[in-house]
């Protein structure tokens, strides 16, 4: 169940010159969210733009009530969302889509994330029991890039950081440490998200060293619960050597990697 | 207004009110059950279907424009025959009309489609000759009177429902194609679909969506709406159903005032899911203000000039 | 950039930059000369000409609509004579294409005011076939290949300056039309006149135009008018010259993608009275960001997914 | 000579619950405004509203470089601008359209307004020189709508009100006590602006009596500089036995009476 709500932002914080963090006032929410789901937000009027923006749920306060959002400013709508201060009110549906499936049983895990696919993972770190042994592995473009290391290095047991142009940590893509560690990590489950060609890769990567892989995944979106059918991605057909679209909205944002034909 | 009486019937299609949610932008409902109590709107048209099961168009299939959205889903849906199986269970639920949105590529489809909804609990049938995202069929009968008379005399040959055609809005003349489906035995009308479009990336140099063209709906294009339902409106005596842009109660009425008996909210849905209830609030508010307590106080009331 | 040269040649007519004032809302210049540089401009196609002066539709003529307006002026001008005499001399100050675009109650009337402008020091005419505002003539031949061969091809027989034949998008298939223009020998299409619309007030039950009915221009017709550009430019060997809505130059560059050789900007000049030049910045800028330097770099290099 | 500037907003006040009183500072425009002329405002974002709104100026204060309108919120534009406060910046056009044709030699003169009418009639006084007699006439629907009574009596030698319903000075239109006082008042000069049947009632008074009279007329603007031709009114052509359309924005707003045909 999600609804749709007007919440009062009680926090709002600046992380990068183009990457912001609002902490929103919401017992529904905040109660609600799980891990890999977003909220459907309203950013300006209708007249300025028709569309909600999916922006996934990076952290939930149950005792607060707040939940967090951290977003990059793309175009209209982040750059409306990013002007937005702590006492404005803002209209927000969720929390929406499936959710990552966590399990306890999971003791080993991998973490992969790239660009604003980060964000959801941060979520997800903070829900996983102490009892689970986390590696994250994060890539950025260059050093100057680099956001919430430390929130990540305080949620996981180790954290690895990949840059393009080498200026901090390994140099080159994340995917290549992660390929690296395979063979000796001994990992349950992989959740990423971040570029397509980058989930892609992790997915290849997870099917070759058979581990199981979690991807969410981003499309643009209509009304965000699941009816307009516009945020469709290609997963397979259950035992038939066939083809559908799925919605990322309602049947995703998160899939089997095993499940997504990526193109 | 206790006496306030917002019930309409559309040639045997009986709504307990004038709001219907447009085809495409409701699903089958499910989701906005979660929303909305759907015993409140006046009928659900469902997603377009077609006699299989299609896949529908590649993604990106949205892309936003000035106060519009342009849209390539492609009609993808289970087919007719899932249709009445997995969902119309789910829609009887419900105490709202169902209305069946259907879409060929050929007339036999129309037809066949049209048999097995004879036997099925929906309220009415639409016949969608105006989807611009499929390559086949459907818009090509749109686009002429001579394609629509077609499809509506085939359809109407076997279909034992209240027939509405829904028209396009990418023609020269569409009191022409209205007429026709009304010669051709049609019982009521819709317009618009959306309006051909296209949006450019200008860094890639692509169109946005995957499919290049898309259909425009929304607010920007609520000014042809209400001149075509205006139009129709005053060339045929069957009913007309207006939609296009509506996004309040008022843009409700303007549709009524141009001669609609019930209308359509689509796009609205997207930002606003409780958008069909609110429209309905909106038309109470605005006929208990001016004293008036039945829809035929206002539709057609548009005077001229 | 020092090498950037955004010169353009539509078929004889040389323009210095590819930014064109619109028909209609430029008037002859003299206005938005306080506030811009005209000689900074590719050109101004002035206020719609007939052959003798009009007085134009009653008031109100305007209405704001979501992203867009609608405006019913009737083409009120001073007839081609007084702006030969009273208009062009001080048009004729500036170095900027002047486009005399002029419309008919009948092809007698065109092929006359052509005559009278081929001694008229003007660069090209722009033969209004779709202005929705008229109750004779006008968009009634541009409705149809038909109508629009026999203006083009009576007009081409006297007219010995370049011809540009302006198209309305209120039509089933506009590539038809645009070849029909071409094959009767216009150098030329531009595109589009405003799309037919409607508002109410719901508080009057009246249109909210005197005239009723009004042409919807702006950014809320854009995605119509770059994909009939696309469209006619994918048609036609001619050069098409492309409006609607335009108000950045992004907007424009995705018309140039879509196909057109120059562009017109209308409607943005009301709320911004430098928008033309904006234009023109944004098209150097976007140029200079992609390394570009000739405008034959981007003309009609949308490539479709 | 007019521009385009992004002013800055120094002063908003409340004259009623639906009518505010902007203060703009403006080199340009309040050293150049004439009483009658407007300024063209936009009032929210291109995508939210595409036209601009024509407003009087109400008052320039050429020392502070300042200038005001006073405005009624009527619809979306005015409504946005009613949210607006001191500080924030203003995209306005203007001075624009002809101003009351004003002289020394009138020493008798009456200003009618109504409605939203009377705020450009406030500059016009202010504007007027002490050797000039200047008797007020304004109309309000009843007593708790009057606005502005104190400045325009401290303006003028003689302020008379009539409401509708008589629950302030003279119960009626105001039409009525102009044309009861016009046989004894010996007028030189009437101004007005107002609602159209006020405007056409007050011109017919002034032909039957014989009196110059300057009158300010509105229409739905497009340009608001005399282009696009949309906000016409209808004229006399001089000498003629034939009628034309005027552009409201730049021809007018202010006409005299003797030239508008009322329809
Ligand atoms: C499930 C999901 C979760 C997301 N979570 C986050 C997050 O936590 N933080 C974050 O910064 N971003 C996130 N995004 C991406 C975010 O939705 C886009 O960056 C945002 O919509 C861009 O909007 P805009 O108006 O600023 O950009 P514009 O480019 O102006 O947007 C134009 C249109 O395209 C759509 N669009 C553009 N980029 C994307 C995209 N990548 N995905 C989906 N729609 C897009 C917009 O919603 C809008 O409809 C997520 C996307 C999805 C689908
Ligand atoms: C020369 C002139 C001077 C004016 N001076 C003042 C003033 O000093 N104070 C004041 O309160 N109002 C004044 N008005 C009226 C003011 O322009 C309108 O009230 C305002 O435009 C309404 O805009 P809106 O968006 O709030 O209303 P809406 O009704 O939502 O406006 C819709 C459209 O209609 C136009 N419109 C609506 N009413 C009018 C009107 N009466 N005149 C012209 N256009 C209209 C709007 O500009 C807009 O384009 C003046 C009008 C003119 C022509
Ligand atoms: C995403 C989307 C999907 C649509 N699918 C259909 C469809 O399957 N069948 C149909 O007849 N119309 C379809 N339409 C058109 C709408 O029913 C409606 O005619 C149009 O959107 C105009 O109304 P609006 O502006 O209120 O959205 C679709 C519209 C949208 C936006
Ligand atoms: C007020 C107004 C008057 C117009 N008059 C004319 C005209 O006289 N002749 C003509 O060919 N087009 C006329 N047009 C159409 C414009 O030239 C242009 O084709 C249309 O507005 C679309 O461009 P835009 O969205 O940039 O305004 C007029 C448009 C407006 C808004
Ligand atoms: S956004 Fe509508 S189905 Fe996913
Ligand atoms: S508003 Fe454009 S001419 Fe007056």
């Amino acid at each position: 169940m999600s609804g749709v709500f007007k919440d009062k932002i009680v926090d709002m914080k600046m992380l990068r010159e183009d990457i912001f963090r609002m902490t929103i006032l919401s017992e529904y929410i905040s109660s609600n969210a799980m891990p890999g789901q977003f909220v459907h937000v309203k950013c300006g009027d209708d007249s300025e733009m028709l569309l909600r923006r999916p922006i996934s749920i990076a952290f939930a306060d149950r005792e607060r009530k707040t939940f967090d959002i951290i977003f990059q400013v793309k175009g209209k709508g982040t750059g409306h969302l990013a002007g937005k201060k702590a006492g404005d009110s803002i209209d927000i549906m969720g929390p929406l889509g499936k959710p990552f499936d966590i399990s306890e049983s999971n003791k080993n895990i991998a973490v992969v994330g790239g660009g604003i696919g980060i964000f959801p993972l941060l979520f997800l770190l903070n829900e996983m029991s102490k009892s689970q042994r986390t590696v994250s592995y994060l890539g950025f473009r260059s050093k100057d890039l680099i956001v919430l290391a430390d929130d990540f290095s305080r949620l996981c047991s180790r954290l690895e950081i990949a840059t393009e142009d080498g200026s901090e940590g390994y140099k080159g893509f994340v995917t290549s440490i992660l390929e690296n560690h395979l063979p000796s990590e001994n990992f349950d489950m992989i959740y990423t998200c971040g570029p397509a060609p980058m989930l892609k890769k992790v997915s290849k990567i997870a099917e070759n060293f058979g581990v199981l892989c979690q991807v969410s995944l981003e499309q643009r979106m209509g009304c965000g619960i699941g009816t307009c059918l516009v945020c469709s991605c290609k997963t397979k057909v259950k035992d038939k050597d066939d083809w559908k679209y799925s919605r990322v909205c309602k049947d995703g944002p998160v899939f089997w990697s095993s499940d997504i034909i990526f193109d | 207004m206790a006496n306030m009486d917002l019930q309409v019937e559309i040639s045997g299609l009986k709504l307990k009110n004038p709001v219907i949610a447009a085809s495409g932008t409701f699903g089958f409902g499910r989701e906005y059950a979660e929303y909305i109590d759907l015993n409140k709107i006046g009928g659900i048209s469902v997603k377009g279907l077609t006699l299989e099961p299609r896949k529908g168009n590649p993604p990106p299939r949205i892309a936003e424009t000035p106060s519009g959205i342009l849209n390539s889903v492609g009609l993808q849906n289970p087919g007719v025959d899932a249709f009445i199986k997995d969902e119309m269970p789910f829609l009887r639920q419900y105490d709202t009309a169902i209305i069946a949105n259907v879409a060929g590529n050929t007339i036999s489809d129309y037809c066949r489609i049209a048999e097995k909804l004879n036997d099925a609990d929906v309220d009415a049938i639409e016949v969608n000759v105006s989807c611009p995202n499929v390559k086949e069929g459907c818009l090509a009968f749109g686009s002429s009177a001579k394609g629509v008379a077609e499809v509506t005399s085939s359809v109407r040959k076997v279909c034992k429902k209240p027939l509405i055609v829904k028209l396009t809005p990418n023609v020269s003349n569409i009191s022409e194609i209205a007429k026709a489906a009304e010669e051709q035995g049609a019982d009521a009308v819709s317009l618009i679909n959306t309006i051909l479009g296209l949006a450019i990336d200008i860094h890639t140099k692509r169109p946005v969506l995957k499919n290049n063209f898309g259909g425009l709906s929304g607010p920007a294009v609520k000014p042809v709406a209400l001149r075509m339902v205006y139009e129709v409106s005053h060339s045929v005596n069957i009913p007309v159903i207006g939609m296009g842009g509506i996004t309040t109660g008022e843009d409700a009425i303007e549709f009524f005032l141009a001669g609609a008996r019930a209308v359509m909210v689509g796009t609205a849905n997207f930002a606003n899911p409780k958008a069909c209830i609110e429209v309905l609030d909106g038309i109470a508010l605005y006929m208990k203000n001016c004293n008036l307590t039945r829809l035929d106080d206002i539709v057609g009331k548009l005077e001229l000039n």
